[in-house]
């Protein structure tokens, strides 16, 4: 009778603790492992490496494509993630404004598809490699702003938190989960709020979504993002 | 997230209405309607339609009573037994009331709705399982469950009038519940501009669509803990607490004059609205 | 290489037909999903144009003719809502609901999408050119008085292209044609006031008598009125404004009313020669012929045959002297009668003898462009083209935003008499009544795609030009604007004098330039003007104010009011709702579902009986009522509505249509079929009201679709919607 | 008249239980067939409804709620019995239940997984219901622990899990019976597994009288519990006509109400049907009738003591809604539901029907009719009548879909029962021998100490 009870007593206290355990292991940290998601065939196979990835040192030409790269700012093209939503694919327009001056890639099949479309008109057909759920509404401008202006991060470091490091990629392909779990794993961390060089911000009161910014052991001011249901679905 | 992290947040995750030591701040969003000024003529609710991708379900349905309009026009007749209504009508605009002691709040199985720290009642349509509680347990029946896959229905949204919807908001799909947001897609849109500018919104920054669109401006909506604002001006005018049950206008002393009053108060949901009443002229 | 200034329509282009796709997945997935869609990208952009971003657009709207200037928002190249521009005069930021819905008129999948040639009873789509030469060559040989052109309001640029085209064809016949106009108001107060429409200022009265003048819904310019409203209410000086209305079937302004009076149909003109004599009782100073004409008019024989009783006329009459100024306003209500000229004049004449004009009735300002001055439409215009098909003077005929077929009474045979003509060209949006009666069909922009200029007839302060400019790219590439049409067509004509305009933004843009020094200095660049133009939306004139006379004409004769047919006992009102109008809007699905305001019933008509009397007769709501007048019957539900006079039962106008597209047809009746073939006495402007109709059961019943419950409009001590009376508030306190 | 007739042989009582697993008859496959149909149908609304959405059932705003909810309380109901006779009488030593526990706790565990369908059948979006359990799960979210529906799920997966526990436990014995009784094929198999290697020793027979008794202690609060929980759905919310503080005791008493109308109606039907009359005796089923009227009696009390409540109290809302079930739409039910309540248990008070078949077939059929309409006009009412006047009464009468998944969810329970009885003994062996035993020994005055071992020895 008693060994009955206190079999079953000891069960439930199991399945609390491995389910509390459990579901805390399921929270990764902020950087994670790559989490792979398929390779997306775009219809020109636009090279990243060669236009974001670092400079050769030792070909200062830069004129071997398989050598190094050009160093260009993500938010050179993706120029709307600093004032929408969206990171935003650039406007053919944008391509061609540097590519019909460099005449030594002109011939190439890539460059040659490039400018059929131009002459065309007809906007590149790109694919989609980050979608979210529909329901889902992520902003690209808040988290530059958060991260790259206000906190000084390095451009690159920054967008490669959710995009993985894209510079040496050539077509990109997903690299987290952005499954919501994963989310919010970076929106429970303290975040220093800002950092030396950053852009000054106002009130720090109003910052971030109802959670006052608060002294680190450090004596630094960090604070959570938002996590009402209702920042990300509506 | 925990039993511990679960057992920390659990009060910022069941946030209901403010005890006085913990008021709303920066934000509590509240609206004050003029029944003196609302002539019924529907435009708010037509507003409501275009802007937050409500489905038009069409004539069988509206009569299975499954229209899904947010924000209705109700039209109360005067109950004085007289063969005219000669004093006319009065017309109500009813949406969801954003209680601060949301009913649904409590019922909802898997929280998909639940209160937000700037006091609206958000619902996670892509959390709802659709058990209807919520609507089950709503004094003013504000809550629309998509009884269909609207969007794939016919003639709801033909192919060409799929570009009108407004991509801010997620279209529900088949079986989740949905209701006003306050239009909650501009409120966000308007946070995250100021928040850039480390301040907070300003009155009449944020606009909700029935508010912009009204020709006789009955609507008011705003932030109620920020003095500046029209909303909270006129909750002040009126004597309408948000955190009572019981407003000066109830009391026998004094109020006798004043016309503001919130719906079904007497069952403390708290509500977000606040109404006037209609005026008749006694003269005449 | 890359030229950056290019074509403004450039950046219209629709993109990310994904995103709509990606909308109506909705909430269903709940997985990231990669390289299923494509992305939104341009070829060549605006700076300030970026995917997710709106870009607001300043138009106008062409629900109606009132000329609200609206403010598209435009995302991804596709317009996604319609809202109110700030600077408009008329509309300030507002809008109403069925200006809104203008967006489904848009996007409406029963558009016209190519140019139909009639082949049978079948249309059989064809190019342009052929349709053009088509009507060359039927127009050769045809002479200028055979050629007619029946139009809706029209105002602007259009009209004056079109001007110029009739006088290439040598043509006089144009015929302005609305179904629901205030013509006779028009007459009426061009006799008393010396201008068609005056100023109205609702917000400098204290007191609002309206007899049927639905300003809050379907008068004139429903938005504008509706702000002066709110105005009005709040109080010149803290002291409310009181409103009452005079009509019989309750307006959605009568459900706002302080006092609403039932007034036995077509005794309007009687009450108010009897608040005129009550006003001279209580020792209103007037002159003495029209003190002479009221006489008359006592309160005894006054309550008598219009039903409302004296001790409302005397408290009318005492209110109206003691709270100054004061306005009447006369509505359709009044008008449509018989004797609807003598009804307007006995309310124009008590609103001078009030004194009002000049105070809360103001001149108007002239549309200094008479070209461009709006030509407002009336029934007497159908009569007389009708009478032209009749007599097959008409050889050719040419329809524009104009639905006869629908709207004329079955009683003039319109749609038998059109089919006399040899060639008719209907230009259309929609497959309606009258496209189908057409040979030839030639498919119209909508308003958001298309260029043009609109004058309203009601002018709030000075005239505003308001200008439509297209929120986003054509969505069928085979559809044309009225202006290119009418270019084209006129350069069959006159091929050198047009041929400096390749499209008519071409024309528009000379047109407004040429007139720059009227707008703006003349020394502004032309293209920072026609760039300011564009962004503001409108273009305000100042134009010089008409002049307001003020001489009260006392010369009236209104008839006793008639007695009770036996055979057709009630009088037909066929109500005109702020939503369908006279029904050219019933396909766009927002207007059909929003609930009619009063008596909440959606995708349908009905009939409204006073419950005293459907109690008498049998009825209960949702009876099938077969409402039969002289000419045909229409069946429709009962609806017991206590705003409406027991002599009396209405129907609304703009549902039942026999085409038009999938959310119009076959929802409703249409009770433009059964009027009488009344007329004005002096204006010949058809008698909406004078129609004489029964009521039979034809033993069926159907559950009324409507937003009201069981309880109807009453609260069971619930306190939900509260009411007030006005000695018990003080509003200089509120905010 | 005796419950039993004490001089059965054991090897008797073996046999007859045991000729009910035996080829079923021709009648057996005709209820199963028809049970069968019934449910396909329901199967059929339900891929219909999940497919086009919850609108085909005519469900709308504010009415969201129905049959569905209404039907999943009569089901839950329903298991009461079970426990009630198994577990409650057996605690009490009332030993006439012996015969008949056995197929009322079968009843409990079927009438449960029925229940637990309408669960399903009544969410918008059924394929995500797992949201609505407590598992952990990479959002890091929980499901709302505030909500009663929340208690409901989980206090019915517990009550089923505990009561199939129950009824698997008690069997033992009783497959160890079939076990060595059944000499070959697919059911030698299943015994032997099942019956866990049971000898009948000493030992075996301590620690299945302890597991038993632990059980049954363990089933009873869940019993209560499980039905007030399904109460406070609508006791907790705000509603008038639910918001009602008697509503846990009154849905217990309905729940074991219901529970003893069906009882009354299995047992005569597996009398008949398995010939079982010398087991269930006619002063059982009159037992089981008095134990019913009893139990009608206080539900009547409880529903008196609901009305009265309401009428006194100065809830107007809830008045109305109380004046609109009698006077309403809804009138001809809930009349009818007192009716059958609370009018037709009064002829369960005569002594010459308590015995009489064919009466008391039709009477217990009659009680669970009123049952069932008492669960709809708990729900539907207070949707058509609300707090706001506005949204009063849109049409609500439940569409083919509805009736179809109610009519349905009957055929899957009385297949469940049916396969029940012919692969496990209806009939509880082991105890009807001890009640037999029990009463010989009564009758001749013996002493029951020295019997027990002997008993235990049985095997």
């Amino acid at each position: 009778m008693h060994r009955f009870i206190r079999f079953s007593i000891l069960l439930m206290g199991l399945f609390a603790a491995s389910s509390s355990y459990s579901a805390d292991a399921a929270l990764e940290p902020l950087t994670t492992a790559d989490d792979l998601g398929p390779a997306i065939e775009q219809p020109i196979e636009f090279p990243h490496n060669r236009h974001a990835g670092l400079r050769n040192p030792n070909d200062p030409s830069n004129s071997d494509p398989l050598k190094g790269g050009m160093e260009i700012n993500c938010m050179y093209c993706h120029t709307y993630a600093r004032r929408g939503s969206v990171a935003g694919i650039p406007p053919l327009q944008k391509c061609i404004g540097c590519h019909q001056n460099i005449e030594s890639v002109r011939e190439t099949p890539r460059i040659k598809k490039l400018f059929e479309y131009w002459e065309a008109k007809k906007p590149v057909p790109w694919k989609k490699v980050h979608d979210l759920p529909d329901f889902v509404r992520f902003n690209h401008e808040r988290h530059i702003k958060r991260f790259v202006f206000q906190q000084n991060r390095p451009v690159q470091e920054v967008c490669g938190a959710c995009h993985g490091d894209v510079k040496t990629m050539t077509v990109a392909r997903r690299q987290k989960s952005l499954a919501m779990g994963w989310c919010v794993s970076c929106h429970e961390k303290d975040h220093v709020v800002a950092a030396a060089g950053g852009m000054p911000v106002g009130s720090q009161a109003y910052w971030y979504s109802f959670k006052k910014p608060a002294l680190n052991g450090a004596g630094v001011a960090v604070a959570k993002g938002p996590n009402d249901c209702s920042s990300c679905h509506y | 997230m925990s039993v511990s992290n679960l057992l920390e947040n659990w009060a910022e995750f069941r946030h209901t209405h403010p005890v006085n030591d913990v008021p709303h701040d920066p934000y509590k969003w509240a609206m004050s309607i003029d029944l003196d000024a609302c002539t019924g003529c529907n435009a708010c609710s037509v507003a409501c339609y275009a802007e937050n991708n409500i489905p038009v379900v069409g004539r069988d349905k509206f009569q299975h009573g499954q229209v899904m309009h947010w924000m209705r026009i109700e039209r109360y007749w005067p109950e004085d037994g007289r063969d005219f209504p000669d004093q006319g009508a009065t017309f109500l605009p009813m949406m969801c009331q954003q209680c601060e002691a949301a009913p649904c709040e409590t019922v909802c199985p898997v929280g998909a709705t639940n209160h937000t720290a700037d006091g609206l009642n958000s619902q996670a349509y892509n959390r709802c399982v659709g058990s209807r509680y919520c609507s089950a347990n709503c004094p003013f029946k504000v809550r629309y469950f998509n009884w269909y896959d609207y969007p794939t229905t016919e003639n709801v949204w033909p192919a060409e009038m799929t570009q009108q919807l407004n991509p801010d908001i997620t279209l529900r799909s088949k079986g989740v519940m949905e209701k006003c947001t306050f239009c909650v897609q501009r409120i966000r849109a308007g946070e995250r501009a100021v928040k850039n500018e480390g301040r907070i919104l300003r009155d009449g920054e944020v606009q909700t669509a029935c508010q912009q669109v009204c020709p006789s401006g009955a609507i008011t909506f705003g932030n109620l803990v920020d003095p500046e604002s029209k909303v909270h001006q006129k909750w002040k005018a009126q004597r309408v607490e948000l955190n009572a049950d019981e407003q000066e206008k109830d009391k026998e002393e004094g109020g006798t004059d004043l016309r503001g009053y919130r719906i079904l108060e007497e069952l403390r949901p708290y509500p977000s609205v606040m109404y006037m009443e209609r005026v008749r002229e006694s003269a005449i | 290489m890359i030229d950056n200034n290019f074509d403004r329509r450039d950046f219209l282009k629709v993109l990310g037909w994904g995103g709509a796709a990606v909308a109506l997945s909705g909430c269903g997935n709940t997985s990231v999903e990669d390289g299923k869609e494509t992305v939104v990208s341009y070829v060549e952009v605006a700076e300030y144009v970026a995917p997710g971003i709106s870009v607001y657009f300043n138009s106008t709207c062409a629900q109606c003719d009132a000329g609200c200037s609206i403010s598209g928002r435009v995302r991804e190249g596709r317009v996604l809502k319609l809202e109110g521009n700030p600077d408009s005069v008329i509309n300030r930021g507002k809008m109403c609901g069925l200006g809104q819905a203008g967006v489904q008129h848009h996007y409406n999948p029963d558009r016209v999408r190519e140019p139909l040639l009639r082949s049978g009873d079948k249309g059989e789509a064809i190019t342009w050119d052929k349709a053009y030469t088509l009507i060359a060559e039927k127009l050769n040989g045809v002479s200028g008085d055979q050629i007619d052109f029946l139009t809706g309001s029209i105002s602007g640029h259009t009209k004056a292209l079109l001007g110029n085209y009739l006088e290439s064809l040598s043509s006089k016949n144009h015929f302005v044609y609305e179904a629901v106009s205030p013509a006779v108001q028009r007459a009426a107060n061009m006799k008393s006031y010396g201008m068609e429409m005056p100023r109205f200022s609702i917000n400098k009265a204290k007191v609002v008598l309206s007899f049927g003048a639905d300003f809050l819904g379907a008068w004139v310019s429903p938005v504008h009125f509706s702000q002066q409203y709110a105005e009005f209410r709040k109080g010149v000086d803290g002291k409310r404004g009181v409103l009452v209305q005079v009509e019989s079937k309750m307006t959605l302004t009568g459900a706002n009313a302080d006092r609403w009076l039932a007034v036995r149909p077509g005794t309007e003109g009687i009450l108010a020669m009897g608040i005129i004599n009550a006003l001279g009782v209580a020792g209103l100073s007037m002159p003495s012929n029209v003190q002479e004409a009221a006489k008359p008019y006592d309160k005894e024989r006054v309550s008598k045959d219009t039903g409302v009783t004296t001790e409302s006329i005397v408290k009318l009459a005492a209110i109206l002297k003691e709270r100054t100024p004061s306005l009447v306003l006369l509505g359709s209500a009044a008008e449509g009668y018989a004797h609807g000229s003598q009804n307007a004049a006995a309310i124009n004449l008590l609103n001078q003898v009030l004194g009002n004009v000049g105070k809360t009735l103001e001149a108007s300002a002239a549309v200094p462009f008479p070209q461009i001055a709006p030509t407002m439409g009336n029934t007497a215009a159908l009569r007389m083209v009708n009478n032209r098909l009749a007599d097959g003077q008409t050889k050719v005929l040419f329809t524009y935003a104009t639905n006869p077929v629908f709207t004329s009474p079955a009683e003039l045979k319109f749609k038998e008499n059109m089919a006399k003509a040899n060639f008719r060209v209907a230009f259309a949006h929609y497959l309606d009544e009258t496209a189908l009666q057409a040979d030839l069909v030639l498919p119209l922009d909508s308003a958001l795609e298309d260029w043009g200029t609109l004058v309203a007839e009601y002018q709030p302060e000075g005239v505003q030009i308001s200008v439509q400019q297209p929120l986003m790219e054509k969505l069928h590439p085979e559809t044309r604007g009225m202006g290119d049409i009418l270019l084209a067509l006129i350069k069959q004509r006159q091929p050198d004098a047009y041929k400096s305009f390749d499209d008519y933004y071409a024309y528009l843009r000379t047109a407004m330039l040429k007139n720059k020094s009227e707008f703006a200095n003349s020394g502004m660049d032309d293209d920072v003007f026609w760039n300011g133009v564009l962004s503001s939306g409108i273009i305000n004139v100042g134009g010089n104010l008409n002049k307001l006379n003020s001489k009260p004409d006392s010369s009236i004769k209104l008839p006793a009011p008639a007695e009770q047919d036996a055979k057709y006992p009630f009088t037909l009102i066929p109500s005109v709702t702020a939503n369908l109008r006279d029904g050219r809007h019933a396909n766009q699905p927002w207007l059909q579902e929003s609930p009619d305001p009063l008596t909440t019933i959606v995708w349908d008509s009905w009939v409204e009986i006073h419950p005293k009397k459907a109690a008498e007769l049998g009825i209960v709501e949702g009876d099938i009522i077969a409402v039969e007048s002289k000419n045909g019957a229409i069946n429709a539900q009962a609806y017991l509505f206590p705003g409406i006079h027991p002599d009396a039962v209405s129907i609304p106008l703009g549902r039942g249509h026999e085409a038009m597209g999938r959310y119009a047809k076959g929802y409703g009746v249409n009770p433009f079929q059964i009027l009488d073939r009344v007329f004005d006495e002096e204006t010949g402007e058809l008698a909406m009201h004078e129609t004489k109709v029964k009521l039979s059961k034809v033993g069926k019943r159907v559950i009324v679709v409507k937003d009201e419950g069981f309880a109807g409009g009453a609260q069971h001590g619930k306190k939900i919607a509260m009411t007030k009376s006005s000695d018990q508030v003080d509003l200089s306190e509120e905010v | 008249m005796k419950d039993i007739n004490e001089d059965i042989a054991w090897a008797k009582i073996n046999k007859d239980v045991l000729r009910s697993l035996e080829s079923p008859r021709k009648l057996y496959w005709v209820i199963v067939f028809c049970a069968l149909a019934a449910f396909s149908i329901a199967v059929g609304c339900e891929v219909y409804q999940y497919n086009i959405g919850m609108g085909v059932s005519n469900l709308n705003n504010p009415h969201v709620w129905g049959l569905y909810i209404a039907t999943f309380i009569f089901w839950i109901g329903m298991s009461h019995s079970g426990t009630l006779l198994s577990a409650i009488l057996h605690l009490m030593h009332a030993d006439w239940r012996k015969p008949i526990y056995r197929f009322a706790e079968a009843m409990t565990t079927f009438s449960l997984m029925t229940a637990g369908l309408f669960v399903m059948v009544h969410l918008g979006r059924l394929w995500q219901f797992y949201y609505s359990l407590p598992y952990p799960n990479d959002r890091g979210l929980w499901p709302n622990f505030q909500s009663p529906l929340l208690w409901d799920a989980m206090a019915i997966f517990t009550y089923l899990s505990s009561s199939i526990l129950f009824l698997f436990v008690g069997m033992i014995p009783d497959l160890a019976i079939c076990r060595d009784n059944i000499h070959s094929g697919w059911r030698k198999k299943l015994y032997t597994v099942l019956a866990l290697g049971w000898e009948g020793t000493d030992r075996q027979w301590r620690n299945f009288r302890v597991t038993y008794l632990t059980i049954a202690c363990f089933l009873i609060p869940l019993a209560v519990s499980v039905h007030s929980i399904v109460a406070s759905d609508f006791a907790m919310s705000q509603q008038p006509g639910w918001h009602v503080t008697s509503f846990p005791p009154y849905f217990v008493a309905g729940a074991l109400y219901s529970g003893c109308a069906a009882i009354i109606t299995l047992f005569i039907i597996l009398r008949y049907v398995f010939k079982f009359e010398e087991y269930m005796t006619l002063p059982i089923l009159k037992k089981t009738v008095r134990l019913t009227f009893a139990i009608a009696m206080v539900w009547t009390y409880l529903n008196a003591v609901e009305f009265a409540s309401v009428w006194y109290s100065h809830d107007v809302a809830s008045k109305e809604v109380l004046i609109q079930k009698a006077t309403g739409p809804y009138a001809l039910a809930w009349w009818g539901m007192i009716f059958c309540g609370s009018i037709v248990p009064l002829i369960l008070a005569f002594k010459r029907f308590q015995t009489n078949i064919p009466v008391l077939l039709v009477t217990s059929l009659l009680l669970n009719l009123g049952m069932w309409l008492e669960r709809w006009m708990i729900v539907a009412p207070t949707f058509s009548h609300g707090y706001y006047p506005w949204t009063w009464d849109h049409d609500q009468w439940p569409s083919w879909v509805q009736w179809g998944m109610v009519f349905g969810s009957f055929g899957w329970f009385t297949l469940l029962f049916m396969v029940f009885c012919k692969v496990f003994p209806s009939v509880s062996m082991y105890e009807v021998k001890e009640m037999v035993y029990h009463r010989s020994l009564a009758s001749k005055k013996l002493e029951v100490s020295g019997a027990q071992e002997s008993v235990e020895g049985a095997h």
